[in-house]
């Protein structure tokens, strides 16, 4: 190819590496998408006549218990955070440590909100039995498969990190993602268990 | 992206095999294509259930050749494939996916896509979901005919649409062809933000990428909450949920608050593309610079913030308060400003040009004539209190029409002529090609004028037969006239199709710029190889620099170096 | 330009009928009334998308023209006559 | 325009006949000038030998006032328009005269449903007159109706009166009309509502006070005589 023939190939812009552009933009796609959920929500509950607005057999969603593993995820966020900087300085084996903290604390909010289900499961409350748990497993649901991928995709990062191959493109597409998870959880939280 | 040009210059030099080179090709210019033929193919599915129904309408309850006799429930799934496939396989793949794949990189003058992998696997998505559409044809029950619009509860229970699986895989397959094009869309933002050739700044880069890019823009933001409402009505449909379902407290006008929030952002995605591909043909054979080419930008971006505050005026009485009516017809009638100020931008284009009537030129002045029919009928749509008669009126069809069939086949058709050299490197027949413009056009609007008084008159949508209303028996005629319109408009399509695959092979070869354009693509040799560029080209100007003053020749190449000013342009073919 | 209509747009939802607030025919509308929810949710899903992608926008374009007069100030520091922006990029080539 | 086809019957129908006339000629005669305009500069620059082409960029203020004047005046008669528009959708969907009496309309798939009042004027009362895919209705009486739906969305629509309203399951909606013409209309369903959508057709019958009251005489009669027809007492067996 005559590609040869140029000394040096051009140099093109890119502000913004594309891998995180690319996950931004992936990013506010998203946010509709759960956007969508929320005032699907909204609306209905809104609309619902308040009998039919309830959990079958007096459950009530446990908003005190998540609120626990609420503060778990956002604990990651802030792990993640001193991640990048270590990582921004430089220090590999400090971030690396980081990740995994953060990586960890992740998982331990899908798994607590995955017994969560299970208590709700076994009290009955299945999609079938009210539009409310409808909703709340879907739009939980929803939000708990993201924060899995978002985990692999951390886990990938600590991974490549510790064997020193970590492209940063890589790291902050991950973080960018698992920014979001963190970030959107609150509004489902505050919106859907109370 | 270097690294990508050097892996490219690599492996361009042996030869793979059929399967890697085409089928599991990465190269933006083979998964265009490839977009481009699956488009045309399910076009066709898309013309035969129009001229199926058509059929029926016209000559209600006789056999129809080559299919039989038309059932109800047969005429609703026909016009539910129909709105479906030309909107989703047919004008998204081909007006955005086709020509934002093959002409963005050439366009922007690099080497391929951001993310290729990302980009094969859009097609494949998209190839699968129009599998999936297809194989509803064949579950029993046959496939899903609740309209492309799909209000529950008729498309969440069976007991309702009679169709369990054809519902259920006609919603697989819009999500599935959604996600496709979220990744497109993905690819093609942050391909237009990285990539662009060295000097090429926002605006040196041509209108049509603008518009692909922008339609990308309006498409992710705007599909998000019908994906979630499509999880709701597929968990209603096949877990017994009820989210669209009063009975258990869920709301069926969600759905279509959820789904008009996407579908009528749609219509500019596929609005927008075509603008664009219009504004490269007018500006290259009207030899004229485009005028006011920042103003078309702006414009199109205030149409596209607008889009997402219009959509209400779908459900003027669909049972929401009546009070927001009010604030949608406003955003409605506004709406008509940017857009109606780009009409008048693409005429005063034309003003001291020197116009050639190509047969992409044609096509493209015919866009602006039959659209502007489409755009001004919209505005007795608009306004909610005459929407009150014609909502849901053969009106609202032919409007719809007037505007969806110039922005998906003639302006489809203008860039596939104009592009037809560098995708293939041959030229398409002109005499051919005028028939075929003629013939389209003139029974385009045979089929359609007709249809807009049958609706003034009262005919309703998606009724399969309507001797059983009196007053509308007065019709009769002029539904026939739409057939016989439609008829002839399918038979001219066969030269369309005859003149692109003979010319594919047999045409006249094309040189690398044989309208003599200015855009980075015609640089490139025709068709580009792997690769695209021999030389990666540096952008010295805007892309519409035609009949510069004191130039000999009337046009000037966005990568003809300024001070070489009688340079030929043929310099790489 | 979106501006412009903007203010236009509030300005004829200010001139709109009165009697829009008097509405005999909303009365029966759905179990609970969930209007304002319609209302209050089509604005938030109406405004979001400008939000979202119109700061995602501004910020990419900040960088970009960041590194742009990044780029240019190498440029002027490094060349002995001060090139165009255009001439500079054809120096990046050769 | 609508009543070059269609007779119209409510006090309504000659409004939104008028709003369709006016957005014709606004929008008709800028139409008509855009394309005269469009098709003339193609007749007029068409290529020529030895004609360049102008370099016009259009950037400048000078030359953008030509489309720039035009857009201002879209925008004022869109205003224009937007004003006539407004006021009709207020008078049919917002406000509503005091009813004089009321009538029940219930979508199924694929029939219609009427509650009429009966004699004494008050819907839910013993003397109610139910009838299947045919309404009743007198001339120049105000009718408040309440749009019901059995499964899924159907929509109401009289092309005569120039009325339409979806019919939205667990929703009971309401509007109004006033016949202005004694007759037989066409009502239409106008909402896909499954496969016998094209399947239903209802009429609507418009009478003088005293034919109804004719009319109403008959119809309760035999109502309680015969304790409904086969399809009435059908759509009662499935009935709230």
């Amino acid at each position: 190819m005559p590609m040869a023939l140029v000394g040096e190939p051009p140099k093109r812009r890119a502000a913004v590496p594309s891998g995180v552009l690319g996950m931004l933009l992936f990013v506010a796609a998203e946010v509709m998408f759960f956007a969508g959920l929320i005032s699907a929500f909204t609306i209905t509950r809104a609309g619902a006549p308040p009998l039919a607005w309830s959990l079958p057999g007096g459950v009530v969603l446990p908003a005190v218990e998540t609120a626990f593993n609420s503060i778990v995820l956002m604990m990651s966020g802030v792990v993640l955070v001193v991640a990048h900087w270590r990582l921004r300085r430089g220090e590999d084996a400090k971030a690396a440590r980081a990740l995994l903290a953060a990586t960890i604390l992740g998982a331990a909010f899908v798994l607590l909100q995955g017994r969560e289900w299970w208590g709700l499961l076994s009290r009955g409350v299945t999609m079938q039995t009210s539009t409310l748990g409808a909703f709340f497993y879907l739009i939980v649901g929803t939000h708990a498969l993201h924060a899995a991928c978002a985990i692999v995709g951390l886990g990938v990062a600590w991974w490549r990190l510790r064997r020193g191959a970590l492209p940063a493109g890589f790291f902050y597409t991950a973080e960018t993602f698992w920014y979001f998870v963190v970030a959107i959880w609150p509004v489902i939280y505050f919106r859907v268990y109370f | 992206m270097s690294a990508h040009a050097a892996s490219h210059a690599e492996h361009g030099h042996h030869e793979q095999g059929f399967v890697r080179k085409y089928l599991l090709s990465t190269d933006h210019k083979v998964i265009g294509l490839q977009y481009l033929f699956t488009g045309m193919l399910m076009a066709l599915i898309g013309g035969f259930t129009v001229y199926v129904f058509r059929m029926q309408l016209a000559f209600p309850g006789e056999e129809v050749p080559l299919w039989g006799r038309v059932t109800a429930a047969q005429y609703n799934a026909l016009v539910t494939t129909h709105g479906s496939v030309m909107i989703f396989w047919v004008a998204m793949p081909v007006l955005i996916a086709a020509f934002g794949n093959f002409l963005i990189p050439l366009m922007l003058g690099c080497d391929d896509m951001v993310f290729p992998r990302l980009n094969r696997l859009s097609y494949q998505l998209f190839l699968l979901s129009a599998l999936i559409l297809i194989a509803s044809f064949f579950v029993p029950g046959g496939p899903f005919g609740g309209a492309w619009t799909a209000y529950p509860p008729l498309s969440a229970d069976p007991a309702y649409n009679a169709t369990p699986w054809g519902a259920t895989l006609w919603l697989i397959a819009v999500a599935l062809e959604f996600v496709a094009f979220l990744l497109g869309g993905i690819n093609f933002i942050t391909t237009a933000m990285n990539s662009r050739a060295p000097g090429m700044k926002m605006f040196d880069v041509p209108i049509v990428i603008w518009m692909i890019v922008l339609a990308s823009l309006v498409f992710m933001a705007s599909v998000g909450p019908l994906i979630a409402g499509a999880i709701m009505l597929l968990f209603d449909q096949r877990f017994g949920t009820g989210f669209f379902n009063p009975a258990t407290g869920g709301d069926p006008v969600l759905w279509q608050h959820l789904f008009w929030f996407f579908g009528h952002p749609e219509v500019y995605v596929v609005l927008l593309p075509a603008l664009g591909i219009v504004a490269e043909v007018m500006t290259t054979f009207s030899r004229k610079k485009l005028f006011a080419y920042r103003t078309v930008i702006f414009t199109a971006i205030a149409t596209s913030i607008i889009s997402f505050f219009v959509w209400a005026h779908h459900q003027f009485v669909a049972g929401i308060d009546p009070r927001m009516a009010g604030l949608f017809t406003v955003t409605t009638l506004i709406i008509s400003v940017p857009i109606a100020e780009m009409m008048f931008i693409y005429i005063a284009t034309l003003y001291g040009g020197s116009i050639r009537f190509t047969t992409p030129m044609l096509w493209a002045l015919a866009f602006i004539a039959e659209f502007l029919i489409g755009g001004v009928t919209g505005i007795y749509l608009g306004a909610a209190g005459s929407d009150v008669y014609f909502h849901d009126t053969y009106f609202v069809l032919a409007h719809f029409h007037y505007t969806f069939f110039p922005i998906a086949f003639i302006a489809t058709f203008a860039g596939l002529t104009y592009w037809f050299p560098k995708m293939f490197g041959r030229m398409m027949d002109e005499r051919l090609g005028k028939i075929h413009f003629w013939g389209t056009i003139i029974a385009f609007n045979v089929i359609f004028i007709p249809l807009f008084l049958t609706g003034a008159g009262g005919d309703h949508r998606r009724i399969f037969d309507y001797s059983l209303f009196p007053e509308l028996a007065g019709l009769q005629g002029l539904r026939v006239l739409a057939t016989i319109g439609l008829l002839v408009l399918i038979a001219f399509q066969p030269i369309f199709i005859y003149n692109f695959i003979n010319s594919m092979f047999r045409g006249k070869v094309a040189g690398a710029n044989p309208w003599r354009a200015n855009t980075l693509e015609w640089a490139a040799p025709s068709p580009p190889p792997h690769g695209n560029f021999p030389e990666m080209p540096v952008v010295y100007r805007g892309p519409y620099e035609y009949s510069v003053e004191g130039r000999d020749e009337d046009y000037w190449p966005q990568h003809v170096p300024p001070d070489d000013p009688k340079r030929p342009a043929e310099q790489v073919a | 330009m979106v501006f412009r209509t903007l203010v236009v747009a509030l300005a004829l939802l200010f001139a709109a009928p009165a009697s829009a607030l008097a509405c005999p025919v909303c009365g029966l509308a759905g179990p609970g009334n969930n209007g304002w929810a319609y209302l209050a949710m089509t604005l938030m899903l109406s405004a979001l998308p400008v939000g979202i992608l119109g700061g995602v926008l501004f910020w990419v374009y900040r960088r970009t023209k960041e590194a742009e007069e990044a780029a240019e100030a190498e440029q002027s520091r490094r060349a002995s006559a001060a090139p165009t922006r255009r001439q500079a990029g054809v120096e990046a080539v050769r | 325009m609508p009543y070059w086809y269609l007779q119209q019957a409510s006090t309504f129908a000659g409004d939104v006949d008028n709003l369709v006339l006016l957005i014709t000629v606004i929008v008709g005669f800028w139409f008509l000038a855009a394309e005269f305009i469009f098709f003339w500069l193609i007749w007029r620059f068409r290529a020529r030998d030895g004609h360049k082409a102008a370099y016009v960029a259009g950037e400048t203020k000078r030359e953008k006032r030509w489309v720039s004047y035009p857009h201002y005046a879209v925008l004022a008669f869109d205003i224009l328009i937007l004003i006539f528009a407004l006021r009709v959708w207020n008078d049919i969907k917002i406000s509503a005269p005091p009813a004089e009496e009321r009538i029940r309309v219930i979508a199924q798939q694929w029939a219609w449903t009427f509650v009429h009042a009966g004699p004494d004027g008050v819907l839910d009362t013993a003397d109610d007159i139910r009838t299947v895919d045919d309404m009743h209705v007198e001339l120049d009486k105000t009718y408040h109706f309440e749009l019901h739906s059995r499964d899924v969305v159907h929509s109401f629509s009289v092309p005569v009166f120039r009325l339409k309203q979806d019919a939205v399951p667990g929703r009971a909606i309401l509007g109004w009309f006033r016949p202005t013409r004694t007759g037989e209309f066409d009502i239409q369903c106008a909402e896909i509502c499954g496969i016998g959508h094209g399947l239903m057709p209802a009429r609507l019958i418009v009478r003088t006070p005293e034919e109804h009251r004719a009319w109403m005489a008959e119809a309760s009669g035999m109502a309680s005589a015969t304790a409904g027809t086969g399809l009435v007492a059908r759509v009662e067996g499935e009935g709230q």
